[in-house]
């Protein structure tokens, strides 16, 4: 990272833009059905200290955006059609692969959802963690291994030093998860992507979590790019919010600016579709229809087959992402409708 | 991992001891008296016939005979061969050069086999891939004495890389082709299924946290990737050790070393039923051994396979 | 709540896995090239005559080890024969041992393998230690055992006899590895949520067995299978080598390469034609179990 | 609706250990996992028991019981007043005819490699009798239909369905023979907010009109609130705490229950600095060697000597008011609103 | 010679040999070790040869039996034999050699309680049945051989310490022939204090002495210093070095890790490439090993009538195969003897039976036919698979096929039994079913060594249980003649009746193809096919 970005180093959190910035991003899968437009031009930025929560259906686009960024997309059979991904006003996407990888666990790094998986079995858990520090840092096994201990103390997990040579399998799900964000948070990245890092726990472990994430994220200044689809955790943790649906951002917005009104039918549906006490007995709201085939995507907005405030309109052109006000904005043609709450 | 071993190891006895009864009575069922083709074309005096076989004492029944046979082993007697040369002493010639030989063909198989099979898995369908698929395919169909017979005459009489065949002692250097040879047929067996494993397992979630935590290509391949998909090709190594250390018979005699396979072979032309049936029980005992090896190296591999 | 989200499939008969197989089978140029070289084989194998007219038997032995001309493409090999016919006729007792040897194995092995997986304990441990036993007795032992006891050579066994033993041999001596693979495949598909919900409706171990594990354990038996059709036609060929597998009358693609191996200097053609049929017949076979073992893979629908 | 009496499920001193062995020649056992250790209830026809609890505390494990998947250590499972732990052979596929489950896991329990309309069908070929050979097809479609699922997408394979699509593909098969009893083992969360309504509301539907019997598992308890009549709380292998929807949200009594529903995170951004939560401390303990007494007592804040010298049976008491719980200090208390 | 140090390698002019005088040459595992009466096999054979001197010697180009340890071997009758041995001969422990040495020897190893097998050599011998006692049913009975009345024969007579007699119970022309084969060695003193160690650590008496023996790998013999003949040992020590595969000795051999090897492989003899490997390193000769075929007379089926085995011998093409398979390596064969011994005569006893001619062969089977003989559809020729027999025999088998036509209604195909073992077990019990692989490697150079042992009835290699009461009556005659050329002349009068009924055709006799390193001269090779172990010499560098 020093001989591309020789200030970075120094300017380390205080860098004056938005840290990480994706802009206008294409990602496309060639596959034997034909080629999948999973991700079409999704723009979205986040800056120190700040958060951003990636919201969207399963399959609208968030990890592939997120494993874009880092780098670890498939190629084949993902492409990147177009779009820049810069991090402090470099764009990823040109660096030459070794200046790349210096940037990963760095500058950018990554928790995944499923910890168990994204750990490796074979090697003990200090071992990973420290290899980060062997690798990034040149330290001796030694010293990698006691820093090793020290994240692992970090976060919490009880009795780091007897347990840095267990295997992930040894540890609950909760503390897999933990493990996963020491490791990632070891070199102090920047930003730190989190693809829903606390679906595949149970709540108790997920406010644990939730918790350790905001406590580091305030110690460091890091940038935090949170995807998730549980709306409580979100309006728990998040600054701002950017609506994913058919691989676009549908809306853009502050935290309380979404839940109170959201400005797109989508995210309306969403938030509509939280079980809520008053209406126990009664049948929850549900979107209509079901996600886009992305082989197939309906011509203009993806979302008008299912939308109740759909018009013609709305079959043939593809809404821009309309400002509504400072950040906010929404990829709907009749936003003014949706916040005004009258469907047609 | 110890108690499971030890379970195992006693699980060995039994095992054993079917296995050279079995042996020892199949081996008592071929045709053809040992003993009536000592003669050349004549055939031999029956005096001859019937002393020898008091000797060895083939008039009794098969029980008997295996419960002398296993009396001895537990001794630690194997007694003499039909050429009265002790048994004991023929194997400890050949042994050490057997083993030497199966370990390197081994070590052969495994590196030539995994690094060819991690080499087409990560360029699946690309021209190495091909060309490692077909260049193995052809050493698997080709039969060993084919692939043996034409390297001693490229290598060790046309080009005189080598010595034709290996020279007394067996040193490592001259056992190098021959150990080759014997590896050639399972290549592609360890290649294909290193290709598969690497392949199921290139897409892994925790290859792409190495990718993640920004190691060099090289560093995710060769340590994360490449432990993870050794298993089904180290199982297959491990089944594969006992054929190894006997069916080296050709490649023992194209090259002319003095292993367990001739000793074996001849043994078996012989009707020498004395050294046949322990090279045999050997044989099994050391199969056995090596897969409770690789069933523990399972452990060391990968953690999550516990044996308490 | 209807739309289509992938490609469109018709709701018209009721569809197999295999049929699906099939379908993706149609469409890859792989399994076509190797289809076509099999069934050359297979053709080869049921009418040789059909490409050539000559005799493979017949021996004229003062054209012993001519090259290759036009009046024998292959040339003649040791006896005098002409090698292009005789490698046509080896056609068939290599591809039968090889190939039956095989589903013998598989058989065996899977059979094995799906019962100690399946019901383990001690029924495991008994029958991989009983494997093991038979993986332990040297190859080369095991088959002139096996070869001298079941068909003597005072009984003058015919040809028919002698394959069958050969490719018993080839199956009895090889089964415990498929049955460590199937096994091993099986324990794995057997943890699966999948047949949970099978037993959880009431269905028996049979409809298990086959309807669900089976299917799921196929696909590393089947790269092993086929790798293996290679491997036994190859050790086929070191068995008759050694005397006591294939031998004359019966002709194969291994007597052939076992015959001329040591003429290799003055007359490769009679060994290299054979050679390189055996190989191009074991990349068939393997090309062809690797189509259709991503054929089989959901994933790729 | 029926009788909300008539009892379909009865359970009895439920218990599964999963015994630790050791030993080289004969294996003794050195221990148990108490996955489950005593559990009792009713489920009453078309009711809707949820059961919540921290991962691992026994919830798969008490669900396969119910299906005679596993053999219980020990206490009984009544399907209409017959044991299921006991049945075998014929009976026990008959059994099974009333009760059925939808797994927790979309995406491994659909076999990969079977069609959707196989899979939904299998019922019927393992039940014969059920729906002669000639109909099963068209029975196949209608259920799709009835969970809200293409017909016409018979032949395709899971893995072509989203998430909540194949969730629906398991609730076809478990309805498929019409069962007085659906264990649903979390149905819903692998999946997203939107889908999740749909499937709810798909279940919500099916036990109006079948007058169904639902085993409601899962962890997230807005959830659990949204569909069931009566709610279990389980730690540890033990239900601590039992009572209607509202008697466990409104006036939780047990300290981890209070723990459970001060962490579910609510779908608001307003005044969440000033939220107030519990955060629980460590892990839970192994259910190999679980604490003495109570439980909880390891993490709680109101844990006392008496808590590890005796164990806090569940019943009703003076505190708690109105339910059961199974705490030495029970105390009703409002820790939060889930919606 | 330069001391070069590297074994092997073709590069340098310095001869590495020259630095020990050691020669390697190519050897094989011997079954029975070193006590010359229990050899019976080429492998212990060649080696015993080495360091056993026996009374006669072969010369090595002639054949010519010459004398050796004997001084003179005289009989007035062919029946009592007086032996004198050569003076100052010595054991390699230094004690002289004896006439007892013989005698004691010679007792011992027809004493069937040994159970040497040889004993039967000694058959001749007046007192023999007193020593040896035959298993009365045989070795798979249940009943034992009766204990010898003696253990000593009577025939044998000690005359003063190098004179000894021997009394045969008839006359027998080729006894002093017979002298030469290794049964006929002397045995000191030391073996009969422990037998059993001197099989594998000889006292000796010939050109070498025994080093060691590593059991399948090699045996080391040195030059007797104190050797007693006019020839002495021109190298220091020779390595008898075992292979298990003939074509690993020849790669050895090409390039010059290896000084001798008799055995050329056949994918060396082919095109002759052996010749282009080896150049003036190659050796051509004879050797006195014939080929034939048998049939199993006590089969009625397979046996067959005399017309079918004319038949058959009139089908094979000697020429070609000879030609073809062996690359001239092999000699068409007209009668039954070697060409390298006594009593061997051209044209052959065979006559035109032994000549390709497929119009008489067919002639011959449809007599054979109209006779009453139908052969079986599918007649076995029958081998050892275990050593490098299959080519020929396809290739006669499909001589005769083709010289039969398409509607002989009798197929000849070759067949293997797995190894030697089984092969002899099948010979011996009498139950082959077809022809039968048989070949004759002489004892000793000379016609008798050919008839006896294979044609007489009862005879121990009578493998197809042939009988001829006349042959009899002629081989018994010719056994006991006086005069040696006229027993020879008998012997082929003997030999001519063969024809008669065919019962074994001869196919062809063996050449000799050995080769020598470059760092060796001089080499010969004996008529047995085996290395003249004083002839072999390191070349100067
Ligand atoms: N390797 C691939 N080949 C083909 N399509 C792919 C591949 N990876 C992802 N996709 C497609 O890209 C789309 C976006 O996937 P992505 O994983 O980003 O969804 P997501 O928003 O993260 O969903 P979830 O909430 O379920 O994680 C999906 O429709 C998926 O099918
Ligand atoms: N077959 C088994 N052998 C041994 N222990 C088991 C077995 N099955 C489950 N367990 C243990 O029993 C306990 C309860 O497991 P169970 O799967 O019932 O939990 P759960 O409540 O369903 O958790 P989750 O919410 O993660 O699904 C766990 O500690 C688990 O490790
Ligand atoms: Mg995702
Ligand atoms: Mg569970």
């Amino acid at each position: 990272m020093t001989e591309v970005l020789p200030e970075s180093k120094s300017s380390k959190g205080t860098y004056g833009g938005a840290l990480l910035e994706v802009d206008n991003l294409h990602v496309e899968f060639h596959t034997r059905a034909g080629v999948a437009k999973a991700v079409n031009g999704v723009t979205y930025s986040v800056n120190a200290g700040e958060t951003l929560a990636v919201l969207g259906e399963s399959g609208s686009g968030k990890s592939v955006t997120a494993q874009t960024i880092m780098g670890i997309l498939d190629m084949p059979p993902g492409k990147i059609a177009s779009g820049e991904i810069r991090f402090r006003g470099t764009d990823l996407l040109k660096l030459p692969e070794e200046e790349r990888r210096k940037v990963r666990g760095e500058g950018v790094a990554m928790i995944f959802q499923d910890a168990l998986s994204a750990l490796n079995p074979v090697f003990p858990v200090g071992w990973q963690i420290a290899e980060m520090f062997r690798i990034h840092r040149g330290m001796s096994r030694a010293d990698a291994k006691k820093k090793a201990i020290e994240l692992m103390d970090r976060v919490r997990i009880p009795a780091a030093k007897e347990r840095v040579s267990d295997y992930p399998h040894q540890f609950s799900g909760g503390m897999r998860q933990r493990i996963m964000i020491a490791m990632s948070i070891a070199l102090d990245p920047e930003v730190l992507i989190a693809d829903e890092p606390t679906t595949a726990l149970d709540v108790t472990v997920q406010a644990q979590i939730m918790e350790l994430l905001a406590e580091l994220q305030r110690e460091s200044n890091m940038g935090l790019i949170l995807i998730t689809h549980d709306l409580g955790v979100v309006a728990d943790v998040a600054d701002k919010i950017a609506v994913m649906y058919g691989g676009r951002i549908v809306e853009n917005a502050e935290v309380h600016d979404l839940y109170r009104n959201p400005a797109h039918p989508y995210a309306k549906g969403l938030l509509e579709s939280i079980p809520r006490v008053d209406l126990k007995g009664q049948e929850l709201y549900a979107i209509k229809g079901m996600p886009p085939n992305l082989l197939d995507m309906p011509t203009g907005c993806a979302f008008h087959p299912r939308c109740p405030y759909r018009q013609e309109k709305c079959v043939t052109d593809v809404p821009p992402l309309h400002t509504i006000s400072g950040t906010r904005g929404s990829a709907c043609h009749f936003w003014r409708e949706v916040l005004d709450g009258d469907a047609q | 991992m110890g108690r499971y071993a030890i379970r195992r190891l006693l699980q060995l006895i039994p095992v054993l001891l079917g296995t050279t009864f079995l042996i020892n009575y199949m081996v008592w069922q071929l045709p053809g008296d040992p003993f009536a083709a000592r003669c050349g074309q004549r055939p031999c005096p029956d005096a001859y016939i019937n002393a020898m076989r008091a000797e060895f004492g083939l008039d009794q029944p098969i029980i008997v005979q295996y419960w002398h046979f296993l009396k001895n082993l537990l001794t630690g007697d194997l007694g003499v061969n039909f050429n009265n040369v002790s048994v004991a002493s023929q194997l400890a010639e050949s042994w050490p050069i057997t083993v030497r030989l199966g370990l390197m063909a081994v070590v052969i198989e495994a590196v030539i086999g995994i690094v060819a099979g991690v080499l087409s898995g990560l360029k699946r369908g690309g021209f190495l891939d091909n060309v490692i698929t077909i260049s193995t395919l052809i050493l698997l169909s080709l039969p060993v004495f084919v692939t043996g017979f034409l390297l001693q005459w490229l290598l060790g009489v046309q080009l005189d890389l080598i010595r034709p065949t290996v020279s007394e002692g067996a040193p490592f250097v001259e056992l190098i082709v021959p150990a080759f040879v014997l590896a050639s047929l399972n290549l592609a067996f360890t290649a294909r299924l290193t290709r598969t494993s690497i392949i199921e397992n290139r897409r892994s979630d925790y290859v792409r946290t190495a990718i993640a935590k920004g190691l060099s290509n090289r560093r995710v391949v060769g340590v994360h990737l490449l432990r993870n998909s050794l298993i089904p090709a180290l199982t297959f190594i491990g089944t594969e050790v006992g054929s190894l250390m006997s069916g080296a018979i050709i490649t023992e005699g194209i090259y002319n070393i003095n292993g367990i396979g001739g000793l074996l072979w001849r043994a078996v032309n012989d009707h020498d039923f004395t050294i046949v049936v322990p090279i045999a029980s050997l044989l099994v005992l050391v199969y056995l051994l090596a897969n409770l090896l690789v069933d523990l190296l399972y452990g060391v591999l990968d953690p999550r396979i516990r044996y308490e | 709540m209807s739309e289509p989200t992938a490609a469109p499939a018709s709701a018209g008969k009721p569809r197999s896995l295999w049929q699906d197989t099939w379908d993706i089978l149609k469409h890859r140029k792989i399994f076509w090239i190797s289809f076509a070289l099999l069934i050359m084989f297979l053709v080869m194998a049921a009418f040789p005559s059909l490409f050539t007219s000559k005799s493979p038997e017949y021996a004229t032995l003062a054209k012993s080890m001519e090259p290759p001309s036009s009046d024998a493409w292959f040339g003649y090999d040791l006896q005098g024969r002409d090698v292009f016919a005789r490698t046509i006729y080896g056609a068939r007792t290599s591809i039968i041992v090889g190939v039956l040897a095989t589903v013998g194995t598989v058989l065996l092995g899977g059979v094995v393998g799906v019962i100690a997986a399946y019901r383990g304990r001690w029924l495991d441990s008994l029958l991989s230690r009983i494997g093991e036993i038979f993986l332990g007795v040297p190859y080369v032992l095991g088959a002139i055992i096996i070869l001298g006891s079941v068909a003597p050579v005072q009984s003058n066994p015919g040809k028919t006899m002698i394959m069958t033993v050969v490719i018993v041999v080839l199956a009895v001596l090889g089964w415990p590895v498929l049955a460590r693979i199937a096994r091993s495949a099986v324990i794995q598909a057997k943890h699966q949520d999948y047949v949970q919900a099978a037993r959880a409706l009431g269905a028996g171990p049979f409809r298990i067995v086959f309807k669900h594990l089976l299917p799921n354990s196929l696909a590393p038996i089947l790269v092993y299978a086929t790798i293996t059709v290679g491997s036994y036609i190859g050790a086929e060929a070191t068995l008759s080598l050694l005397g006591i597998g294939l031998r004359t009358p019966v002709i194969s693609w291994g007597i052939a390469i076992a015959d001329h191996t040591r003429y290799i200097r003055t007359g490769a053609h009679a060994m290299l034609f054979p050679a390189a049929f055996l190989s191009l017949c074991v990349l068939t076979f393997v090309m062809l179990g690797e189509a259709v073992r991503d054929a089989l893979d959901p994933k790729l629908r | 609706m029926a009788t909300p009496s008539e009892v379909v499920l009865e359970v009895r001193d439920l218990v599964k250990h999963f015994p630790l062995t050791q030993g080289i020649l004969y294996k003794r056992q050195v221990g148990a996992i108490k996955a489950v250790d005593g559990v009792s209830f009713d489920l009453r026809r078309g009711e809707t028991l949820g059961v919540v609890g921290e991962s691992g505390c026994g919830k798969s494990t008490l669900a396969k019981l119910l299906m005679a998947l596993e053999r219980p250590t020990s206490g009984k499972v009544l399907v209409n007043g017959k044991d299921i732990t006991t049945a075998k052979g014929a009976e026990l596929k008959h059994m099974r005819r009333n009760i059925q489950m939808v797994m927790q896991d979309p995406y491994t329990s659909l076999n990969p490699r079977m069609t959707v309309g196989d899979i939904v069908g299998e019922p019927f070929e393992i039940h014969s009798e059920v729906v002669p050979k000639g109909d099963r097809r068209k029975r196949v479609q209608e259920l799709l239909e009835v969970v809200g699922l293409n017909p016409d997408h018979i032949n395709r394979y899971p893995h072509q369905f989203s998430g909540g699509q194949r969730q629906r593909i398991g609730i076809a098969r478990g309805l498929a023979l019409q069962p007085e009893i659906i264990i649903c083992d979390e149905p819903v969360s692998a999946l997203d907010v939107s889908i999740q309504a749909q499937v709810m509301n798909l279940l919500d539907g099916l036990q109006k009109e079948f007058n169904l019997a639902y085993i409601f598992i899962a962890h997230d308890l807005s959830v659990v609130r949204h569909i069931s009549d009566r709610v279990a709380v389980m730690y540890l292998g033990k239900m601590v705490e039992v009572g209607t929807d509202n008697q466990i949200y409104d006036r939780p009594s047990h300290p981890y229950t209070q723990a459970l529903l001060s962490a579910v995170p609510v779908p608001d951004p307003e005044g969440r600095e000033q939220r107030e939560r519990i955060i629980l401390q460590g892990d839970p303990p192994s259910p190999a060697n679980p604490p003495s007494g109570c439980r909880f007592r390891t993490r709680c804040w109101k844990a006392q000597d008496i808590c590890a010298e005796q164990e806090p049976l569940l019943e009703i008491r003076a505190q708690s008011g109105d339910h059961p719980t199974a705490c030495h200090f029970a105390e009703a208390s409002d820790v939060v609103h889930v919606s | 010679g330069g001391g070069g140090s590297s074994t092997g390698g073709s590069g340098g002019g310095s001869n590495p040999r020259a630095a020990d005088g050691t020669v390697f040459i190519r050897g094989c595992e011997p079954q029975t070790g070193f006590v010359p009466g229990n050899i019976n096999e080429v492998c212990g054979g060649t080696i015993n040869q080495f360091v056993f001197d026996q009374l006669i010697k072969y010369n090595s180009d002639t054949a010519a039996p010459e004398l050796s340890q004997a001084e003179s071997i005289e009989s007035p009758d062919n029946k009592v034999w007086t032996i004198k041995l050569k003076p100052g001969l010595k054991w390699s422990d230094g004690s002289p050699v004896t006439a007892k040495n013989y005698v004691d020897a010679w007792n011992y190893t027809a004493y069937s309680p040994n159970a040497q097998n040889g004993g039967w050599w000694f058959g001749g011998v007046e007192g023999y049945s007193d020593v040896a006692t035959e298993d009365p049913d045989g070795p798979d009975g249940p009943k034992e051989a009766p204990k010898p009345k003696s253990d000593k024969m009577s025939g044998l007579e000690v005359i003063d310490d190098l004179t000894f007699k021997v009394t045969l119970t008839a006359p027998e022309a080729v006894f002093r022939t017979k002298l030469g084969y290794t049964t006929f060695s002397a045995l000191p003193d030391a073996f009969f204090k422990d037998p059993k160690a001197f099989v594998s650590n000889p006292v000796t008496n010939g050109a070498f002495k025994f080093v060691k023996w590593d059991h399948n790998s090699q045996i080391v013999v040195e030059a007797n210093p104190d050797y007693a003949g006019t020839e002495k040992p021109k190298v220091k020590k020779i390595v008898y070095k075992m292979y298990k595969d003939d074509d690993a000795a020849y790669a050895d051999l090409v390039s010059n890790n290896l000084d001798f090897t008799e055995l050329i492989p056949p994918s060396a003899l082919a095109g002759d490439k052996w010749k282009s490997d080896l150049g003036d390193r190659a050796i051509e000769g004879q050797q006195g090993v014939i080929q034939t075929v048998t049939f199993p007379l006590y089969d009625k089926e397979f046996g067959g009538n005399a017309d079918f085995r004319k038949a058959i011998s009139m089908a094979i093409d000697r020429k070609t195969i000879t030609e073809k398979i062996f690359n001239k390596g092999r000699t068409p064969l007209d009668g039954w003897i070697s060409p390298l011994v006594d009593g061997y005569k051209t044209p052959g006893a065979c006559g035109e039976l032994c000549a390709y001619d497929p119009a008489k062969a067919k002639e011959y089977l449809a007599k054979a036919k109209a006779a009453g003989y139908t052969p079986p559809k599918e007649y076995p020729i029958w081998y050892n698979g275990d050593s490098a027999h299959k080519e020929w025999v396809d290739a006669t088998a499909n001589s005769i096929n083709q010289a039969f036509g398409p509607d002989a209604g009798v197929t000849f195909v070759g067949k293997a039994v797995p190894t030697f073992a089984e092969f002899r077990d099948i010979i011996t019990s009498h139950k082959m079913k077809g022809l039968f692989r048989t070949g004759w490697q002489m004892d000793y150079p000379h016609i008798e060594n050919f008839l006896n042992p294979l044609f007489k009835t009862g005879a121990g290699s009578n493998d197809g249980l042939f009988s001829d009461k006349e042959l009899d009556a002629k081989l018994h005659e010719a056994d006991t003649a006086t005069d040696p050329a006229d027993s020879i002349a008998k012997y082929q009068e003997a030999e001519a009746m063969l024809t008669k009924e065919m019962n074994c055709i001869p196919l062809w006799s063996f050449g000799l193809q050995a080769g020598t390193s470059k760092w060796v001269t001089g080499v010969k090779v004996t008529p047995f096919g085996v290395l003249d172990p004083l002839s072999i010499a390191i070349k100067e560098a």
